[in-house]
């Protein structure tokens, strides 16, 4: 009786696995990844092609502040209860992300304090280009979400900053033996802000919350989203494959631990994305983008805003671990994972 | 025209604490700089120009400053090595020059 | 018996305000006067969001063909001879505004008389950015107006550029008590024409006339055009702050004509626009835009052509009237105030 | 008897010429041509219009992206076996344009070996942008072609720069009476594959075959194809322009040999196609296609190629030769040309 | 190789002078000259390159020129000092070099 | 800090030898170079940089390499001219400078 239940129960559970996985498979034909593996591919072939630095950063600009216009325009008559959950369950990840990360990088075998501090921070903030992916292939499925879940970027993002800064503060006056500078959350929040991905997302919110800008959002933004993206996940994967050596420097526990934070994190704010379903309601495709959101690692604006408040740590730790491995398998492995697994768990 | 010696400091670092370094140099009492971008190799690693700097702030910059206060280049040199050369990439160095106009300097 | 119609036109006119105002109020709506005020509260908050050189340019060039090409096209079968009025009216605005500018200026306290020059005749000349924003505003509302207005133009920019330069040799001759300069009109044509804003326009224009461009106009340069405004009235925003402080070095006056000037020459140009209405049946979308035109102030070749020419007069004081004030102004008040007078008085 | 027999042929030879020259005439309305000549006309005059360089790389990439992403879904469903003949074709024609011209040029009047070699060199290799010129033209006229057949640019340009290299390498080893340096063309075709050009092109045909670009494609580079094509154009007119001075010192029997070659090549290349429509049912569209890519001149991946390879050849030769008379020549005479032959010939 | 001394002047100035400033370098007789983008800071206020440069012809140009002749350097420097530093931004200075083949120079 | 004399190398070339040129500094045993776009006027006509570079990889690069070693300078120097310069456009000049950290060079 036990062994017949028993075994029904595995072969449930493999039909489950086996549908699970042809799910995850028919993810991969996203032109998205693709441009991202071809654009590794070429680099590792030795192409001569580059994205001009101008195109890169106007494809930066038309991703997020098409993000930003979508979700101002939206949010206009959304109702923003709906978001105080979600965006708590943000600053909570973006903060243990980094808390987490830092003591697991620290205890793993040649890996400086101040560079797995460094790194941990990366991994708890976010990535415009991988939560631009995620949007697309959300799009491409009909997957609906609430218009104001890529405004959660934000509400990661800083957190982690914040905390990785402070940390590495904590860190280094232990080590000095002095006391510790003091770190201003209100001027980094300031200069998150300020910087150039973060400024055209809320533009773009801003503007698409307070004027008419529907003609130019649908004639312009909208339609050139998917073009450029391609471009943008091109980029990213050239830069992947050209930061690598950056990584054979240091300790090979980068690589191990940017393969699988990714997923972690983004398995982690599933979970927790799941309770808010059930708690007030968010939609199964706002669970998948939050875990996009936790799983992706910043590699426009994290870096320089560490560089700066971190000076001690060694780029080529955080950048080669984010660059080169985090954000390729949080875009190639993370996002079909966390679509699959919601037409698995919600049935989409 | 008769002309006078001066010094050139010459400071390549990366493009990230441009603001901070410039800041110094006037604090030092120089009146003007010039800035070019710029790549290079150098101890950490290569910083390229050009193909699409995905994190722009880390490329390189090269800042000229023409002073007829050989202290002051003196004290610009030190300074920001000493601020700045432990943590960030950056080499400086100084040429002699001459110039035409002293007051401008 | 007086004191009633007193009291009944007072009515009216009030009436006539109030409606108005209201027009006015809607036409704030508009994207473009989003981005451009959009950009300014950017710069001011010390963002680091840039528009890359390259992309800027190639805005102005997209544009710039855009309304070329539309102009060649549409004039392919219009009667030119309705074109005469009015482009007489340009060029008598455009040298009327840098006599009147230059007079004007040279009186007040502490504006030198070169730099008054310099500045009258960059809101003489005229700003394709201003021109491509007052098109699409009239676009988004179905205004008609003759196909070759865009083309007048030239017509009021290089006249108004001729008579600075003509004014400041005449000024910096009595100066020197010598002999003046030669001014060469032909060269100073020649000049702005290769100019790369005003190549763009006529290559457009010639295009437009004799080749069959159609598809590509509609299928690229047209659809794009709305999107391109976009971006180049965010740049023009961050221009115009970040040469703010430029103006701080100068007289407070220039910041007072910068302000008052776009309105005035608007105004008036749509008085004499009017008045071709009259006459020739000259639209009221024309009329509208006549007094865009008149009431720009030159932002991208008038500069450079002005430096050249009179290197004598401070750049900070011309450029940051014109790009600081002038331009925000005749884009964000004028455009909407003459199209809610050509609503009042025309009854669009 | 024979006399009217003789009247009779002679009259349908004039219909046929005079039908085939009002088809070449109305040719010349096409906006690409326009545009080229319009790049032309500008720098002529003097314009200080340019195209920022980032523009004209993404204008270059999202041309060869959109071919190559066309051939490679398309090819999916093709017979391969069809490709065989032509692409015989075109490496053997490759190959042959190199060697005849390399003879026909050294035997000119003031021209040195090397640099005879060079210029038969991009004479047989091929110009992206004259590609997608035709392909632009072909699809205006609803000219239809196999899918693959843009994918015989590498097999006539790679051969053609390997022969140029090899006759230099014979000829340099010949004139010092030492041994001659080894060709390795594995190094140069990996070389030439390298480039960006043929990077972008096979990128798209991978992604094209391999994934599913449909909406990205269908968004996006296809409707912004013909759009970037004029801009393309443009700068190629500049540019032709520019060069030209560099014509002016080296002997004039380079502009002789490229103002006639283009043509030479294409209508061979045409003969040949027709011999292949007649065996294997090569399309018309292909015949055209062929006879353009062989008609046309490198300009973008062959001069880096042998300038590198070939360094004692003198640049201003080859270059002037390919860009200044080539490249306008293969565009402006050689399309219209072969659309019209194949219009007499075929019956389109 | 053996070496010879050569001077090289600098000029960096706006962009907007720079056909003029290069033909009257030519007219002085010098074989060639290098240009590099430059942005800085002197008396004139900042310049900066990089972002959209809405009025291009502002942004700062360095000229250099390399000449055996040093008669023919100081002229260029004083010339283009006189001819065009009243009206626009720039400054000028003359450094020493070693050059290896003097014919070209 | 106290300085220490160095020797500065310039090259200006083709970019389409940079990577060889490169190639030939390391060789020889420097610790880093510095590389600036550039445009240029020489014997082989002008190299522009900024509009469309319809053929990129012929525009100027100017590199710099800063070495302790005077005989190094010299190689560097000597091997470049004698490598490249027959048949590309290049010119390569050596300059004094004050270096203040002898062991980074
Ligand atoms: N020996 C050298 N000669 C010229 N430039 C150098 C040299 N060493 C370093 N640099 C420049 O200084 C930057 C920073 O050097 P480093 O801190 O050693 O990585 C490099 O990227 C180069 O641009
Ligand atoms: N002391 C200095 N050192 C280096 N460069 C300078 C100095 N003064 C001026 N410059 C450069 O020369 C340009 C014009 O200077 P000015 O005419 O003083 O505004 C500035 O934009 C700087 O690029
Ligand atoms: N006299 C010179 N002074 C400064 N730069 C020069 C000089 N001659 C040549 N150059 C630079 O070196 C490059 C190559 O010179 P060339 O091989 O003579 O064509 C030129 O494009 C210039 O950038
Ligand atoms: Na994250
Ligand atoms: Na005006
Ligand atoms: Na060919």
């Amino acid at each position: 009786m036990r062994d017949r239940t028993q075994g029904r129960r595995n072969r449930i559970t493999m039909d489950l696995l086996i549908d699970f996985l042809s799910r995850l498979l028919t993810q991969f034909q996203s032109p998205s990844l693709a441009f991202l593996i071809g654009g590794i591919a070429l680099a590792a072939a030795g192409s001569k092609l580059q994205i001009p630095d101008a195109i890169y950063k106007f494809c930066v600009f038309m991703l997020l502040m098409r993000i930003g216009l979508e979700g101002g325009m939206e949010i206009r008559d959304a109702n923003l209860g709906e978001m105080l959950l979600p965006a708590a369950i943000a600053v909570v990840l973006g903060c243990a992300i980094v808390i987490v990360g830092r003591y697991t990088l620290a205890a793993l075998p040649g890996v400086r304090t101040e560079d797995g501090i460094a790194t941990a921070g990366l991994f708890g903030a976010v990535s415009a280009s991988t939560l631009a992916a995620a949007i697309v292939m959300l799009e491409e499925q009909d997957v609906f979400y609430e218009a104001w879940v890529p405004a959660l970027y934000p509400f990661m993002d800083i957190p982690a900053l914040i905390v990785a800064i402070l940390l590495a503060n904590i860190h280094l006056a232990r080590q000095k033996g002095g006391e510790r500078e003091r770190v201003r959350p209100a001027a980094i929040i300031a200069e998150s802000l300020r910087g150039s991905a973060l400024s055209a997302l809320l533009l773009g919110l801003v503007l698409g919350l307070l004027t008419r800008p529907e003609r130019v959002f649908e004639g312009f933004y909208d339609p050139l989203f998917r073009g450029f993206l391609s471009i943008l996940m091109l980029t990213m994967g050239i830069e992947a494959w050209n930061r690598l050596n950056e990584l054979r420097r240091v300790a090979h526990w980068y690589v191990v631990y940017s393969a699988i934070a990714p997923l972690a994190h983004g398995l982690i704010a599933f979970g927790l994305g799941y309770i808010a379903h059930v708690l007030t309601g968010f939609s199964p495709g706002g669970v998948i983008l939050l875990a996009v959101i936790a799983g992706s690692s910043s590699d426009i604006s994290g870096p320089p805003t560490l560089r700066a408040a971190i000076p001690s740590a060694n780029p080529s730790a955080y950048i080669g671990s984010s660059t080169s491995v985090g954000t390729p398998v949080a875009i190639a492995v993370g996002i079909p994972l966390y679509i699959a697994l919601a037409e698995a768990v919600f049935g989409l | 025209m008769s002309h006078y010696k001066a010094t050139k400091v010459v400071i390549i670092t990366e493009k990230l604490i441009l603001a901070k370094v410039t800041k110094l140099i006037e604090a030092a009492g120089a009146t003007g700089y010039t800035i070019t971008p710029a790549g290079g190799m150098g101890s950490r690693g290569v910083r390229s120009t050009n193909r699409a700097a995905v994190i722009d702030e880390f490329s390189n910059v090269k800042i000229e400053v023409i002073t007829g206060d050989k202290q002051a280049a003196n004290r610009i040199a030190d300074e920001v090595a000493e601020q700045f050369f432990e943590n960030y990439s950056g080499i400086t160095y100084l040429e002699e020059v001459e110039i035409l106009r002293p007051h401008k300097f």
